[in-house]
């Protein structure tokens, strides 16, 4: 294969970062008249990626990393020291870099199709430019290149988000600011741990952390909480849960899927590359069942994350919000996992992420089409999609089995494997809701599969056709990953172990088929054969089955009333209106209280009286008698000394 | 090599012609200018590499400086001056669209020859008297076109200017009558001054420079200013005032009252008291431009916070914490008159001052919003543009806790700029980003700003502002080619020993030459 | 129809007594800091004799003559026996330029800032006024011609004479409700600003630095002493009278030109 | 020559004090120059001829004059009644 | 208390009577006023810096022996260069208050705050 690669594809990491830059750019200027020309580009660049990855993967061992400083080093800046700007290849940084890319692959080809003439946004250069800060901040060696990566990941994303329509505009600023404090934050940790060790490297940041555990622990907490606080902006954790409910709806459609696939596991990757290794060597403190308290904090943290994305995602009515709450519900099960900090733990959250990506991906593709095809989002104005789209349909089924953790699918093993790692570190407390969460999860599911897909088909549907061919070639695609993902855990699963001896975690014990946990092993595809001759005996019975009869949407119980005359249009009539109602009505008042969304809106609000008042001060009409007396003040208060 | 004074002295010649020039041909003075612009430039860059990338002193009247007046021609004064130069000649380009009077010609090279003046003085009296040539020309330009705002900018800088200005000349005066010298190397060389007398001094000198570098309590001129005076002038007062005010104050605090013995007793509360005022002026420059309608005052609270950014490094001192503050420095006095030319074109081309009324004016005109957005991004200090590198910088000095003056007594003070100065990123990016997000947006009906009257964009407006957001860009790209020059600048205004032996000893036995 | 809201008479009166008491706290830590007896340099503690100013008045920066110039002698660095005028026009002169061009500036702003006036109310001056002004007009000529050439001998000089010879043209303009060309002033100031750049840089020509003497210093006392300082004088002296007389105009306000 | 001095000073205080507190503008302007006048005095007491040659016509006169032509034309902008106000805008 | 003493105090005492004006009229013209005050503080307190007891003026002429003993001459080269100075700020000021009079039909610094004239909110300055 590598003989098939051609040289240009050997540049390695430096190649798969700078080559969409260089596109991105070259297409950002030259091509602004062409935009389905942006987006062949961009999925040239994505492709190109892939094959970097595999050569890389053909290439790189993953135990010890190589570095790879710039081909042309920006001319160094002696207040930077020297050590600055140079890639590192870790195994981490290839799985996270390989399975982006792969979903990025996809995605692309379904963006191909899907911004045609009046679907068209421009975002594709920026986009473009994006995967390269996205190879970036895996492979990054030193703070200042993945700060660079990150800063520009942040805006343009920020632009993508908001490509220009003003009710995104809120969405993006609250996004934006929201990677803004965390990014202060992180600056603050970085060069902490830059001043401390003299060097721009990460590794070396990490190790004058956790050499400094028993002497000043308080520092070490402090700067990993300005880390933590980045990454949990970055992936939306617990005090920061709201914006993907925002932005991944307000975002263009194929980039949403896209922003819930890859972008909001940035975070995920930074706590696994960045803080836990500062809690493994040699850690001095505080521990609850060998889990350091900080972790143990941060997984319930993730937990609580879970149970709340679970509970806003069933009152949700918008279908990419539910989605994204969704989103926000895995990543806490994937936390929680990861802050287990043990050799399964993280080969669970690892295993998910990847699955995440991949049938998160897969669902807001679907999403995507459905809303290509009908324009709509709200879920109560759908309906009776499965007869029209099918393969939508499929694909969206197979990916929500998936999310709902049920066999044969990907999910369920991840799923498995997380909850198995809470026991291994007899976390029994922090599982029960995790299990809450994710059975919570068919509730919101079946919500989107039903009032989407299912029910019946208004009329002013009845003449869409399936997504073009392209779409359902990418949303195949995509369920077979799925499958893939579900049959044989070992395709992810065997890397993540080989990557565990570069990082100095115990080898976990798993084959292509089956994997061993601590309290039992299963094997995934004897269940999956179960379940799929059982999905076959179902799909039988219904066949023999006596088939039912088609009414229009109005025509039911009503018993010959006319539901117009009190003023119940079709859509209030949905049968998607007010789906769990009950349930809604129970859960509000918790909701109410746990809203971080009205305590930022606080602060924005009062920060806005501030910054009122001091714009006042500028207009006082007694010239700088404020002058004066501040002046006079501070020369009494100093002088006082 | 005594020509060398042309270089100070060239706006002079076009301020002589200009009105004189104006009678035989209208537009004779704009051209004139420009012409001088350019070859004052060069020849800045002709007499820099001449002089060897070195001091040089230039002895006015041929008396030696602690007795006559000297010139102080270091790495800070020419390579800004060049950029001083620089920056002026583009403003003229951009300002050549609208055809202004002569005698506006005239006070812009009098405000250009102030401010390389006060970047290059050794004498304090003659640095008041290039303050107050700036002042007066300022007033004039910025009362030149608008009658309402114009005006009430031009009082509230007028008023305060002149209380500053007395203040400083009663600390001269009592300066002159303790030390009997007014050279500012003599008066670094002689001994130390009673402790509060010294504080009482500095105060009184520093307040002009409070007031030049737009800081917190002297600043209520500076949003009038930004909004009452055209674009241009505007530009000049962020880019070229700017950097007169910023040098002049690192000359006179880090080189005649930090870095020397005589004010040795007052030092450390000097540097508290400059300490605080930067932080205030960062806070509240980002506050108040969080709120802001106007366009150009939001440029201009901007501009407030980035030069408290700038002082804020002289309080910490050290040389890579103040080469991180010319950093700053130089983005700033780019990119702002890079947005201020965008703001005119925008303010021009919509007929509306508040930017929330110009909604989707940059898909109008793509190209000055692309440069906007650059320049806010330069200015959010965001990779791939020049500021990203002096925040980095800074922060790595903040942190590391280096700098000489925080050594002396204020450990705390590194630590409590860099959470002011992570603070002024979270503001500063979310305001920027809401502007440039309202002018790309897709306006609600199809009545884009300018679309009644629309203005082609003319070379003499583009152009300007593109080679601008270039040397943003190319100095993001490729940093360390101005990083070196920039840590030799900062060691010229740090070194005290340097600038008295240069001044008072070798370069004034050598007669001027190096 | 004052803009903006007007202050409460009870608040400005409490702005006042505030900004007072201020002022005193002020003046009480000025007071202390003055008489502050802790080491170092204090106040005056430079006395005349130890400043910079004792070389300027022994004329004796360049090469340490060390006694006390007198009158009559000759052969010194600068010649003018008024030692105000040899530092304002010799060892200083940079700030003198300086000045004038302050003075040239606001000259600018005002033209560029002062429109015509609209209505002028005024009363066509007595018989007595227009026969007097120009008998008081050679008087005052005189006395500033005077002023501005002995300006390196006994007190005075460009700046005291130009303005008493702008005090005439004042005068004229106010009784004959004419202030002259503007166009003439501006040449003038023109003129004479390119002929002190032009002295300044013949300095640099005869060797040495700008603004630098390169006349024979005479005796002190003569007439023709102080080398340049005559000519630097008298240009800063038209210099000054047409830009007062340019900045009187424009308030008074009917200029033939205005640009 | 101490008993002149105060008495000069006091009168130079009582002056100053006297332009905050009048009511005219004119007669604040008059007590301005009255008060460099006497500053002019002051230079000559302090044996400073130049500066008091130069404070006196400057200082005392011309600025006198120029407040007392502002004040001529601000009168005249009442009279004319707001014409040049409307010309700009 | 001696001369040069008293020379201070009322040099120092019209100083802050300047500045007193300067922080609390409402009146353009009777800050410009205050700001003239101010200078002919400064200036004079320049000069008394510069004063020395039984010091003669910096004039050489017939009479001035061997050794005499000038006042110190710089601080009135000083303020020769001042006083110009503050005539032409003096000069600008009033133009520009008399500006501000046309557009304003106010000369109180209280018509200096923003949003009482929609006129100045609304203003467009390119």
């Amino acid at each position: 294969m590598m003989k098939l690669c051609p040289g240009i594809l050997n540049t390695g990491m430096f190649g798969a970062v700078v080559f969409p830059y260089a596109v991105g750019i070259f297409s950002l200027i030259i091509l602004k008249r062409w935009k389905r020309l942006q987006w062949a580009f961009f999925f040239l660049s994505t492709l190109f990626q892939l094959f970097a990855a595999y050569s890389l993967f053909r290439s790189g061992n993953f135990g010890s990393g190589i570095s790879q400083k710039f081909p042309f080093a920006l001319s160094p800046i002696p207040g930077l020291g020297q050590s600055a700007l140079f890639f590192q290849f870790t195994g981490l940084g290839f799985i996270f870099f390989a399975g982006s890319t792969i979903v990025t692959l996809i995605i692309s080809i379904f963006s191909l199709a899907f911004n045609d003439r009046d679907h068209a946004t421009g975002v594709a250069p920026l986009w473009t430019i994006l995967m390269g800060a996205n190879a970036g901040i895996f492979f990054a060696g030193d703070w200042l290149s993945f700060l660079i990566s990150w800063e520009v990941m942040g805006w343009t994303s920020f632009l993508i988000i908001a490509h220009g329509r003003e009710d995104s505009r809120k969405a993006a600023l609250y996004y934006y600011i929201l990677s803004l404090i965390g990014s202060s934050a992180m600056l603050a940790g970085i060069f902490i741990g830059v001043s401390g060790s003299g060097s721009m490297a990460i590794a070396d940041s990490v190790r004058y952390f956790s050499g400094l555990w028993g002497t000043r622990n308080s520092l070490v907490v402090l700067s990993t909480l300005f880390f933590t606080v980045a990454f949990f902006a970055k992936s939306a954790v617990f005090p920061f849960y709201m914006w993907p409910s925002l932005a991944h709806a307000e975002a263009p459609d194929d980039f949403s899927s896209f922003l819930s696939g890859v972008m909001i596991k940035y975070g995920v990757f930074g706590l696994i590359a960045v803080v836990l290794p500062i809690y493994r060597a040699g850690y001095v403190g505080p521990a609850v069942h060998g889990v350091p308290l900080y972790l143990a904090v941060l997984g319930w943290f993730g937990v609580i994350t879970a149970v709340l994305g679970t509970l806003y995602a069933i009152k949700q009515d918008d279908m990419k919000k539910l989605m994204a709450y969704s989103t926000v519900s895995n990543i806490g099960l994937i936390i929680a996992a990861l802050s287990m900090n043990s050799s399964l733990g993280i080969a669970a959250a690892l295993f998910h992420t990847f699955n995440h990506m991949v049938f998160k991906g897969g669902i807001f593709l679907s999403l995507a089409s459905v809303k290509y095809r009908t324009g709509e989002r709200e879920m109560h104005k759908l309906g009776g999609m499965a007869y029209r789209m099918p393969l939508s349909f499929f694909t969206f089924l197979i990916c929500i089995i998936a999310a709902a953790g049920i066999p044969p699918m990907s999910g369920f093993a991840s799923k498995w494997m997380i909850y198995q790692a809470l026991f291994e570190k007899k976390m029994l407390i922090m599982a029960i809701p995790a299990f809450f969460a994710s059975t919570g999860s068919f509730l919101y599911l079946y919500r989107g599969l039903h009032t989407i897909y299912l029910g019946q088909l208004s009329n002013r549907f009845a003449k869409i056709k399936e997504a073009p061919a392209p779409m359902a070639f990418a949303m195949l695609i995509m369920m077979f990953t799925v499958m893939l993902g579900g049959f044989f855990p070992g395709l992810v699963l065997s890397p993540v172990n080989s990557i565990f001896t570069g990082m100095g975690f115990a080898h976990i014990s798993q084959d292509l088929f089956s994997i061993q946990g601590v309290t039992t092993s299963i094997r995934l595809t004897s269940i999956g054969t179960i379940f799929m001759g059982s999905f076959f005996i179902v799909g039988f019975l219904y066949l023999i089955g006596k088939k039912r009869e088609h009414v229009e949407q109005l025509d039911t119980y009503t018993s010959g009333e006319m539901p117009e005359e009190w003023g119940l249009t079709e859509e209030k009539y949905h049968y998607g209106m007010h789906f769990y109602e009950p349930l809604e009505v129970t859960i509000e008042p918790f909701l109410k209280g746990t809203s971080m969304d009205s305590l930022f809106r606080r602060i924005g609000y009062e920060t806005g009286k501030l910054s009122g008042t001091v714009k006042r001060w500028f207009n006082t009409p007694q010239l700088g008698t404020l002058v004066l007396l501040i002046v006079v003040v501070l020369l009494v208060v100093v002088l006082g000394r | 090599m005594n020509y060398i004074i042309l270089f100070l002295i060239l706006p002079l010649f076009s301020a002589f012609l200009a009105p004189v020039c104006s009678i035989v041909r209208g537009r004779f003075g704009k051209y004139l200018n420009i012409v001088v612009y350019a070859a004052g430039a060069a020849g800045g860059i002709y007499f820099f590499t001449v002089s060897g990338f070195n001091a040089y002193s230039v002895i006015i009247g041929g008396w030696k400086p602690p007795y006559g007046i000297n010139l102080y021609l270091g790495p800070a004064a020419f390579g800004f001056g060049i950029l001083i130069y620089f920056i002026a000649f583009l403003i003229h380009i951009y300002d050549l669209q609208n055809n202004r009077p002569a005698y506006y010609h005239m006070l812009f090279a009098l405000f250009v020859f102030a401010s390389l003046g006060m970047t290059m003085t050794g004498d304090l009296f003659n640095l008041f008297i290039f303050i107050e040539i700036g002042t007066i020309a300022l007033l004039g330009l910025s009362a030149s076109v608008s009658p309402g705002s114009g005006t009430r900018g031009a009082l509230k800088y007028f008023v305060p200017a002149a209380l500053v200005s007395m203040i400083m000349l009663a600390g001269i005066a009592l300066l002159y009558s303790s030390l009997g010298t007014l050279n500012i190397a003599h008066i670094a060389r002689s001994s130390e001054l009673n402790g509060s007398l010294a504080f009482l001094l500095g105060i009184g000198m520093l307040g002009i420079f409070f007031f030049e570098a737009e800081l917190f309590p002297f600043n209520t001129w500076v949003p009038d200013l930004y909004k009452g005076a055209p674009s241009s002038i505007a530009a000049g007062v962020a880019g070229i005032g700017g950097i007169a005010g910023v040098v002049s104050f690192g000359r006179v605090f880090l080189t005649m009252m930090a870095g020397s013995d005589t004010f040795r007793f007052a030092r450390s509360r000097l540097t508290a008291v400059v300490f605080i005022i930067a932080a205030a002026s960062i806070v509240i420059g980002e506050l108040a431009a969080l709120k802001e309608e106007d366009f150009k005052k939001v440029l201009a609270f901007s501009s407030v916070s980035h030069m408290g950014i700038v002082v804020l490094t002289f309080s910490i001192g050290g040389s890579v914490a103040l080469t991180a503050g010319l950093f700053i420095l130089l983005n700033h006095s780019v990119v702002k008159p890079l947005m201020l030319m965008t703001a005119g074109f925008y303010i021009k081309t919509s007929g509306k001052a508040r930017w929330r009324e110009m909604r989707g004016i940059a898909r109008r005109y793509p190209l000055t919003g692309a440069l906007f957005v650059v320049g806010a991004l330069s200015l959010m200090g965001m990779p791939l543009f020049a500021g990203f590198w002096g925040k980095m910088i800074l922060l790595k000095s903040l942190f590391s806790g280096q700098g000489s003056l925080s050594a002396a007594g204020q450990q705390t003070f590194p630590l409590i700029g860099a959470a002011v100065i992570l603070f002024s990123v979270i503001l500063e990016g979310t305001y920027f980003m809401r502007i440039g997000h309202v002018f790309f947006e897709a306006p609600p009906s199809e009545d884009i700003p300018g679309r009644s009257r629309r203005l082609k964009i003319s070379l003499s407006t583009a152009a300007p502002a593109l080679i601008l957001a270039l040397v943003v860009v190319f100095f993001g790209l490729r940093p360390g080619l101005i990083e070196g020059y920039l840590s030799r600048a900062a060691a010229d205004l740090i070194n005290t020993a340097d600038y008295i032996n240069n001044v008072l000893v070798t370069l004034s036995a050598a007669g001027g030459a190096l | 129809m004052t803009a903006g809201r007007k202050m409460k008479r009870s608040h400005r009166v409490l702005i006042n007594i505030l900004v007072f008491i201020v002022l005193c706290v002020a003046g009480f830590l000025v007071y202390r800091s003055f008489t502050d007896t802790g080491e170092g340099k204090k106040l005056l503690s430079a006395a005349v004799e130890d400043r910079v100013s004792v070389k300027f008045s022994e004329k004796s920066v360049r090469e340490d003559t060390g006694s006390q110039v007198s009158f009559g002698t000759e052969g010194y660095e600068s010649g003018s026996a008024n030692i105000v005028t040899s530092i304002v026009v010799n060892y200083r002169a940079f700030d003198t330029l300086l000045e004038v061009i302050i003075l040239f500036a606001s000259t600018a702003g005002i033209a560029m800032l002062m429109e015509k006036r609209k209505r002028r109310i005024y009363t066509e001056s007595s018989q007595i006024v227009k026969t007097a002004v120009p008998v008081i007009n050679l008087f005052i000529y005189v006395v500033g011609i005077v002023i501005i050439l002995r300006g390196h001998l006994s007190p005075g000089g460009g700046f005291a004479g130009g303005a008493v010879l702008a005090s005439a043209f004042i005068l004229t303009s106010l009784a004959f409700r004419n202030t002259g060309r503007g166009i003439l002033y501006m040449v003038l100031e023109t003129l004479m600003g390119l002929g002190i750049l032009a002295v300044g840089l013949l300095g640099i020509y005869y060797g040495g630095g700008f603004l630098q003497n390169f006349l024979p210093t005479g005796r002190v006392g003569d007439f023709f002493s102080g080398g340049t300082v005559v000519i630097l004088y008298t240009l800063i002296g038209v210099k000054v009278l047409s830009e007062i007389s340019g900045i009187s105009g424009s308030f008074l306000g009917n200029l033939k030109e205005k640009r | 020559m101490i008993y002149l001095v105060l008495f000069m000073s006091t009168l130079m205080v009582v002056g100053g004090i006297a332009v905050l507190f009048t009511k005219t503008l004119r007669a604040a302007a008059l007590i301005t120059g009255i008060v460099s006048l006497l500053a002019a005095l002051f230079f000559v007491l302090m044996r400073a001829y130049d500066v008091a040659i130069t404070e006196a016509s400057i200082g005392a006169v011309l600025s006198t004059a120029l407040y007392f032509f502002a004040l001529r034309r601000i009168e005249e902008i009442d009279y004319d009644g707001g014409k040049e106000n409307e010309k700009k805008s | 208390m001696s001369i040069q003493q008293l020379f201070l105090y009322n040099a120092s005492a019209i100083l802050l009577i300047g500045v007193f004006g300067i922080l609390t009229r409402r009146n353009i013209i009777k800050i410009l006023l205050s700001i003239n005050i101010l200078q002919t503080g400064a200036n004079l307190l320049l000069v008394a810096l510069g004063w020395r007891p039984s010091g003669i003026a910096p004039i050489i002429t017939e009479n001035t022996g061997h050794a005499p003993l000038f006042v110190d001459p710089l601080p009135q080269a000083m303020v020769l260069t001042a006083i110009v100075i503050a005539f032409g700020t003096t000069a600008l000021g009033l133009v520009i208050a008399i500006k501000y009079y046309m557009s304003h039909r106010s000369l109180e610094t209280s018509s200096f705050m923003y949003g009482k004239t929609k006129s100045d909110d609304e203003e467009v300055v390119q």
